[in-house]
């Protein structure tokens, strides 16, 4: 059944010690001067509730950066497959960062299914927390539709005025609330908070770009051959920050690392980047994206065009991560309007 | 597996990267473990001629150290360039942007050249062949064992072309540029896990450039910033003139 | 952090044991593998399989033999890197981790009863020969048989007895051709093209699989277009650069392809557009 | 007795850097008697000329892997004096743990690996490692805890990363405050057992005297300086920094890429043992007791006591480390103050026209460095002053000294000596190859 809770911001404090009590609780803190980054915390003031993306994703958790998937030993040429995983209460997911770890999902739940990142998933428990109105110029998450949650969470929190309300999505995100015993059901004062506040999101969130969404697909299929792309080229520094940062780029490099008796040693699974000159080049030499501009490409495709085809779905959730990284300011907004105007 | 005989040798540079060996710790006793290091100068006397590893720190810069290098590849099976001065030449190549004889008398007076011979700054693998490249000035400890690794294998191993930002972003490190500094990391061989940027420092370049040149596009986004064209050149010589004619290749 | 040893992930590695290895030319060796507890490595040609050597890393490589060889399967390997060079060090006796088979073979069930045209050039003929071979394990299954071979130079020249074993037989057509000759060398000399405008097919009835290094598929294809093979029925085998064999690490990936799962073996007609395949 | 003697020591070995012992007696006449430095001249004060002072630490870092701590504070020091701009009471404790810890791990590395295998008859630390395990993991504990502590607080103890003009890069909170000071009281047992190991140890020191003038930074307040202070010597000289050069006076030799020093006579040291003859009574109590349990009271002219007195230090070192961070945990610290300069690209720091000194004391003894900088930053003159090139010149003294009173020993033995005595300096071969200008001197 359908239900929704209210917490007051008064217990605030109280809900973020309870919840660090349960088990790990990780959600966005302040990084640096402008950035943010998701972090174990044990107080609210540790958590930034007002923050722009993070520098990364919350991908990091479903897939860590540097993850042991095997572990051989080789004098007994023994290998095991091997998953490193923890609870997790995962607090304060943005709902474009909600349908990155969704991409992920499908992803990796193709067969034959990575049962890593299955098995880590099944232990992280997800909060979101909704977006009242835009993080910044760079994002494009009312064109991707992203601005609301659709799904993958086990809580979403909304915060209106004094309160938040908690939209209770599965059994997990149920017990926890039970576990905390601290909020309430919501009351018809707070439905009604939170349908005003959806009706103003829904004139605050509009496409960012003139272009209708199912019109993305096709404008990106036929942009094998755009001059866009040389342009890109001529400004790109293949420094792969824009993959990194991106919550559905899941390419991953296995890098072998044995231990100084030569003997025990394991499989390492790390975050690669498609933009790196080696990316795509085979044992005779050939490299076949050589180009930073045909990279370029190739990593806009793996957003409108590709996945698409292969789950009928979008990979970009419009967080403008990439964007907001890029020092050679190769912006995704710009790329898309270059490409419409390019079209016509 | 048979121990490998291991030497050390060092030639122009602070000796910091065989001091980043011998600084350890405790692991160091795992590392002698799986070699049999017979010459260590900084920390041994013990001295020998027959070695099948020769590892190699500093930058030649001397006609007898040209001699030397060509002697010890000759009775080596293997040699590691240890640090920034063997691997691409380093500190010491920011030399060569002045007249040797400019150097030469400005630190020792007029009469400097005559007592101080010096040469163009090379890196090892600029005369003699080298089989693996530590990069770092200094070394990065835990590259330096996965390198010796291979190497005592007898398995080549290939830097990774990827720039330092790729690490600095795994380490989620706020951007300089986010800062409104210059850093190059984009430009920057991986491998030091952004060792600099993740003590809030910004990263000088020190292991080489990646293979591809976007070092234009990056002046480009330097540019935008209010400091002399000189000094940003200055930042991409500091550790790479020795061996910035080979990145145009 | 808690430790869960995984059985059913993709990444754990069977044993295999090396029963027979030597090197036929400078640069490749050829390798015997057995899987422990006679384990069978269910395969059909053109799929490859995931080979792991501790220390050294894991690559693709292809199955080189026929299915109809049971007990063991074979493997060729290039020296170029770390992997490569590792495995080179291995003999009779040492083991290694095989995971796989992988990817899409050659669809041997529809070839039956068409004349096959083989192309191969310089490695290509390693996953080729498996196909070959099974084709002439089932002789009587298949129509007219063709090989046009192609390398560098006669040193380069891979499984030379089995291809004077092929030569021999009446019923397989075999023509050679080195790009660089040398003096003692009475074969043809030229690129593999030029040996394709000498065979006589029919069109309608043949098959062509054609495995090479990535410059060569645009000439040859060209060429058998010009022979009027349908373009459907055209197979080839790519290489693409792979880390995890099962789709997801997206090094492989051409469009919106993934060369280790959709692949290696594509049918032509299926990828001629794909910009980024060919 | 006349007899001859040919010591031709090439590369010796467990010091830093490359230097020849090179003697020669002919029927009990000496002819030659020198240190040759050979290490290949690296010309850093050339090369700096034209680059932003911002970048004049980082690239003077890399004189030298072993004291890159005190090259870094001493050629900030000096910027900071150029450019006119004065680091907070904040950075300068910072500092301080910096130096304090290059100071005891290069301490811990000369006795334990270069001079103990002397004392115990063995050519390197690698035989101890069978014969004597627990010593050799002690060593490599302790150097292994001094570079902790500078990872913790500046990333890495060879080339520190936060340490910048201007300040830190990162300020150590409350967590790594703690962790550098769990390091700290680890350490103290070890090196309770490193005072009773050189207790053992000390009757195998050679027995030499020569009157020299010592040489170190003097204050008029107590604390041991170390960071900030005056040029004093044992002959009475006191200086201000910016007088440098009057004391260093030098002049090239040619056979040697080091230049040699002289201040009131013809050679003096620097180093722990001046230190320790200048500035003993300021000594924390705790290494005042190892002095006392050695029998060491100032003045004390033998050199090769140099290794005591840095055991001294050791002491004195690590418990000055953890006053100042028990104080910075105790008062917490501001994280605010964290800069990052890069090339002053957002002018964060106002850059004046000027003419700086940086004189701080090393492991080896008085560092000077000095920039001369126009006012948009730029590097115009350069120079440095290493501790050894000082000390060269009172080596070769020593030697000289020293062959009369051996000249009856085998030619092992003397070789031995000649090793040992210049190992006592702990010579820093790699830092002497950079010697500044004649003409800059004289102007
Ligand atoms: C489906 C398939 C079948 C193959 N079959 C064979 C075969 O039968 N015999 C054979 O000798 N080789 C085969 N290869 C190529 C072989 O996988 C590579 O030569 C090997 O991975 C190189 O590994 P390395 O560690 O020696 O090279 P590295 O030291 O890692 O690098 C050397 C070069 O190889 C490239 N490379 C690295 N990893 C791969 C990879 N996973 N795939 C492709 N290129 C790579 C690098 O970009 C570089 O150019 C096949 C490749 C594929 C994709
Ligand atoms: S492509 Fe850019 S905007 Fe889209 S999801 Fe990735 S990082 Fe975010
Ligand atoms: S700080 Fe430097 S290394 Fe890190 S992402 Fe930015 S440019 Fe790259
Ligand atoms: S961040 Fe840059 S300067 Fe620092 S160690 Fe890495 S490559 Fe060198």
């Amino acid at each position: 059944m359908e239900q929704y809770l209210i917490l007051f911001k008064n217990d605030f404090d109280d809900f973020v010690e309870r919840l660090a009590k349960i088990q790990k609780l990780v959600a966005p803190v302040k990084r640096g001067s402008k950035s943010f980054a998701f972090d174990e915390v044990t107080a609210a003031e540790d958590v930034s509730l007002n923050y722009i993306p993070t520098i990364l994703p919350p991908k990091k958790y479903f897939m860590p950066q540097n993850e042991t998937i095997v572990e051989y030993e080789k004098k007994q040429n023994k290998w095991e497959a091997i998953l490193y995983s923890e609870a997790i209460t995962l607090f304060g997911v943005h709902t474009c960062d909600l349908a990155g770890i969704q991409c992920l999902n499908l992803v990796f739940s193709d067969r034959p299914n990575d049962v890593h990142y299955i098995i880590r998933k099944k232990r992280i428990l997800i909060i979101g927390l909704e977006c009242n109105d835009y993080c910044d110029e760079y994002a494009t998450c009312g064109l991707m539709d992203n601005h609301n949650a659709n799904g993958g969470y086990d809580l979403l929190m909304t915060e209106l005025e004094d309160r938040f309300v908690i939209h209770v999505n599965t059994v997990d995100g149920e017990e926890l609330m039970g576990k905390l015993a601290m909020v309430k059901p919501a009351d018809a004062e707070s439905m009604t908070m939170l349908n005003k506040m959806r009706n103003k999101k829904r004139e605050v969130f509009q496409p960012e770009i003139d272009i209708e969404r199912k019109e993305l697909k096709p404008l990106f299929e036929e942009s094998f051959q755009a001059e866009v792309w040389d342009s890109i080229h001529e400004k790109c520094l293949s420094c792969g920050n824009c993959t990194n940062v991106c919550p559905t780029c899941y390419c991953y490099d296995v890098e072998d690392e044995i231990d100084l008796d030569f003997n025990k040693g394991k499989m390492v699974r790390k975050w690669d980047s498609c933009q790196s000159r080696p990316f795509a080049m085979i044992s005779g030499g050939e490299n076949f994206r050589p180009e930073r501009g045909g990279r370029q490409r190739h990593r806009y495709m793996r957003k409108f065009n590709y996945p698409f085809e292969k789950y009928n779905r979008y990979f970009c959730t419009g967080c403008g991560r990439c964007s907001r990284t890029c020092m050679a300011k190769i912006n995704l907004k710009e790329t898309i309007e270059t490409l419409i105007e390019e079209k016509k | 597996m048979k121990r490998k005989t291991v030497a050390f040798f060092d030639f122009t540079c602070c000796e910091g990267c065989q001091l980043q060996v011998a600084n350890f710790g405790e692991e160091l006793l795992d590392i002698l473990a799986a070699i049999d290091v017979v010459m260590f100068r900084e920390v041994m006397s013990e001295k020998s001629d027959e070695y099948d590893v020769a590892i190699i720190e500093g930058s030649i810069t001397t006609p007898h150290d040209v001699e030397r290098i060509k002697e010890i590849r000759e009775t080596a099976t293997t040699v590691i360039a240890l640090g920034s001065c063997a691997s691409i030449g380093g500190i010491n190549g920011m030399k060569n942007s002045f007249k040797l004889e400019d150097v030469q008398s400005y630190v020792y007076g007029e009469d400097g050249k005559n007592y101080f011979e010096t040469i163009p700054t090379m890196a090892v693998h600029q005369v003699v062949d080298v089989d693996y490249f530590v990069h770092g000035c200094p070394i990065y400890p835990p590259e330096f064992v996965k390198i010796l690794k291979y190497a005592l294998q007898g398995l080549p191993y290939t830097v990774k072309d990827e720039a330092v930002c790729v690490e600095c972003k795994l380490n989620e490190n706020e951007c300089m540029y986010e800062k409104g500094l210059t850093c190059l990391g984009p430009i920057t061989k991986a491998g030091c896990n952004s060792w600099c940027i993740n003590y809030g420092n910004i990263c000088y370049g020190c292991r080489g450039m990646v293979k591809e040149t976007t070092k234009n596009a990056s002046i480009d986004v330097i540019k935008k910033y209010d400091i002399p064209m000189d000094w940003i050149m200055g930042k991409f010589d500091m550790y790479n003139k020795a061996t910035e004619s080979e990145e145009k290749k | 952090m808690e430790r869960t040893v995984l059985l059913k992930s993709p990444y754990v590695a069977s044993e295999g044991r090396i029963i027979e290895s030597r090197f036929l030319t400078k640069e490749e060796k050829y390798f015997k593998i057995a899987l422990k507890g006679g384990k069978l490595l269910d395969f059909v040609p053109g799929q490859f399989v995931m080979v792991a050597i501790p220390g050294a890393g894991e690559a693709p490589i292809s199955i080189s033999s026929s299915p109809s060889q049971v007990g063991y399967f074979e493997i060729v390997v290039r020296k170029v890197g770390t992997f490569t060079s590792a495995i080179h060090m291995l003999e009779e006796g040492d083991m290694i981790g095989i995971r796989g088979p992988f990817g899409s073979g050659f669809p041997v069930r529809m070839l039956e009863g068409n004349d096959m045209l083989f192309i191969a050039g310089g490695l290509g003929i390693i996953p080729l020969r498996s196909l070959i071979n099974y084709v002439i394990d089932n002789r009587r299954d298949y129509g007219k048989v063709s090989i046009l071979l192609g390398c560098k130079s006669p040193e380069n020249l891979l499984f030379s007895d089995e291809l004077d074993e092929w030569q021999q037989r009446l019923d397989v057509n075999l023509a050679c051709t080195v790009d660089r000759a040398a003096p003692d060398w009475d074969g043809n000399v030229g690129l593999i093209t030029s040996l394709i405008p000498g065979v006589t097919l029919d069109s309608h009835m043949t098959y062509a699989i054609v495995v090479g290094p990535p410059v060569m598929y645009k000439y040859v294809l060209t060429e058998l277009v010009k022979k009027e093979v349908p373009e459907s029925q055209i197979y080839v085998s790519f290489e693409r650069h792979m880390k995890c064999g099962v789709g997801h690490c997206g090094h492989c990936q051409m469009g919106s392809l993934y060369c280790c799962k959709e692949g290696p073996v594509f049918n032509y007609a299926k990828i001629k557009d794909n910009i980024e395949a060919l | 007795m006349a007899r001859s003697v040919n010591v031709d020591v090439k590369y010796l070995t467990r010091v830093e850097g490359h230097g020849n012992i090179v003697v020669n007696v002919k029927d009990g006449i000496v002819e030659e008697c020198r240190l040759d430095i050979v290490e290949a001249p690296r010309f850093f004060e050339a090369m700096l000329r034209g680059r932003s002072i911002f970048e004049a630490q980082h690239i003077t870092s890399r004189i030298c892997g072993i004291c890159a701590c005190g090259h870094t504070i001493s050629s900030i020091a000096a910027a900071e004096d150029a450019i006119g701009f004065t680091p907070s009471e904040q950075t300068t404790k910072l500092r301080k743990i910096l130096l304090y810890q290059e100071m005891l791990d290069s301490h811990i590395l000369h006795i334990y690996l270069l001079v103990a295998p002397d004392l115990l008859g063995v050519p390197s630390f690698v035989p101890l490692i069978d014969t004597h395990g627990n010593v050799v993991k002690r060593a490599l504990r302790m150097k292994k805890a001094c570079n902790d502590v500078c990872a913790v607080l500046a990333g890495r103890h060879i080339h520190p990363i936060s340490s910048i003009v201007g300040g830190f890069t990162k300020i150590p909170g409350e967590k790594e405050l703690d962790a550098m000071l769990d390091i700290l009281y680890d350490m103290r047992p070890d090196m309770d057992s490193t005072v009773e190991l050189i207790k053992t140890l000390a009757p195998a020191i050679p027995v030499f005297e020569r009157e020299t003038e010592y040489v170190a930074l003097v204050t008029d307040d107590d604390e041991y300086p170390t960071l900030e202070g005056d040029l004093g010597s044992s002959d009475g000289l006191r200086l201000d920094k910016s007088e440098y050069l009057k004391i260093t006076n030098e002049f090239v030799m040619p056979h040697s890429s080091a230049k040699h020093a002289k201040a009131s006579r013809k050679s003096y040291m620097t180093g722990a043992l001046a230190r320790f003859n200048i500035n003993s009574e300021k000594l924390n109590p705790k290494a005042k007791a190892v002095a006392d349990a050695l029998g060491m009271k100032p003045p004390i002219i033998n050199p090769y006591m140099n290794t005591a007195a840095q055991l001294v230090e050791c002491m004195h070192y690590m418990e000055e480390s953890i006053a100042i961070l028990e104080d910075l945990k105790a008062n917490g610290t501001d994280q605010s103050e964290a800069i990052t300069v890069g090339l002053n690209e957002r002018n964060d720091i106002k850059v004046n026209k000027g003419l700086g000194v940086g004189a701080v004391e090393v492991p080896r003894g008085l560092l000077f460095h000095s920039y001369e900088v126009d006012e948009t930053g730029k590097i115009e003159n350069a120079n440095c002053i290493i501790p050894t090139s000082q000390n060269v010149n009172n080596i070769e003294h020593d030697m000289s000294k020293l062959i009369h009173e051996i000249l009856d020993k085998p030619d092992e033995e003397i070789t031995l000596m000649f090793e040992m005595l210049v190992r006592a300096y702990d010579p820093c071969i790699s830092c002497s190859a950079h010697f500044l200008d004649v003409e800059f001197i004289n102007r």
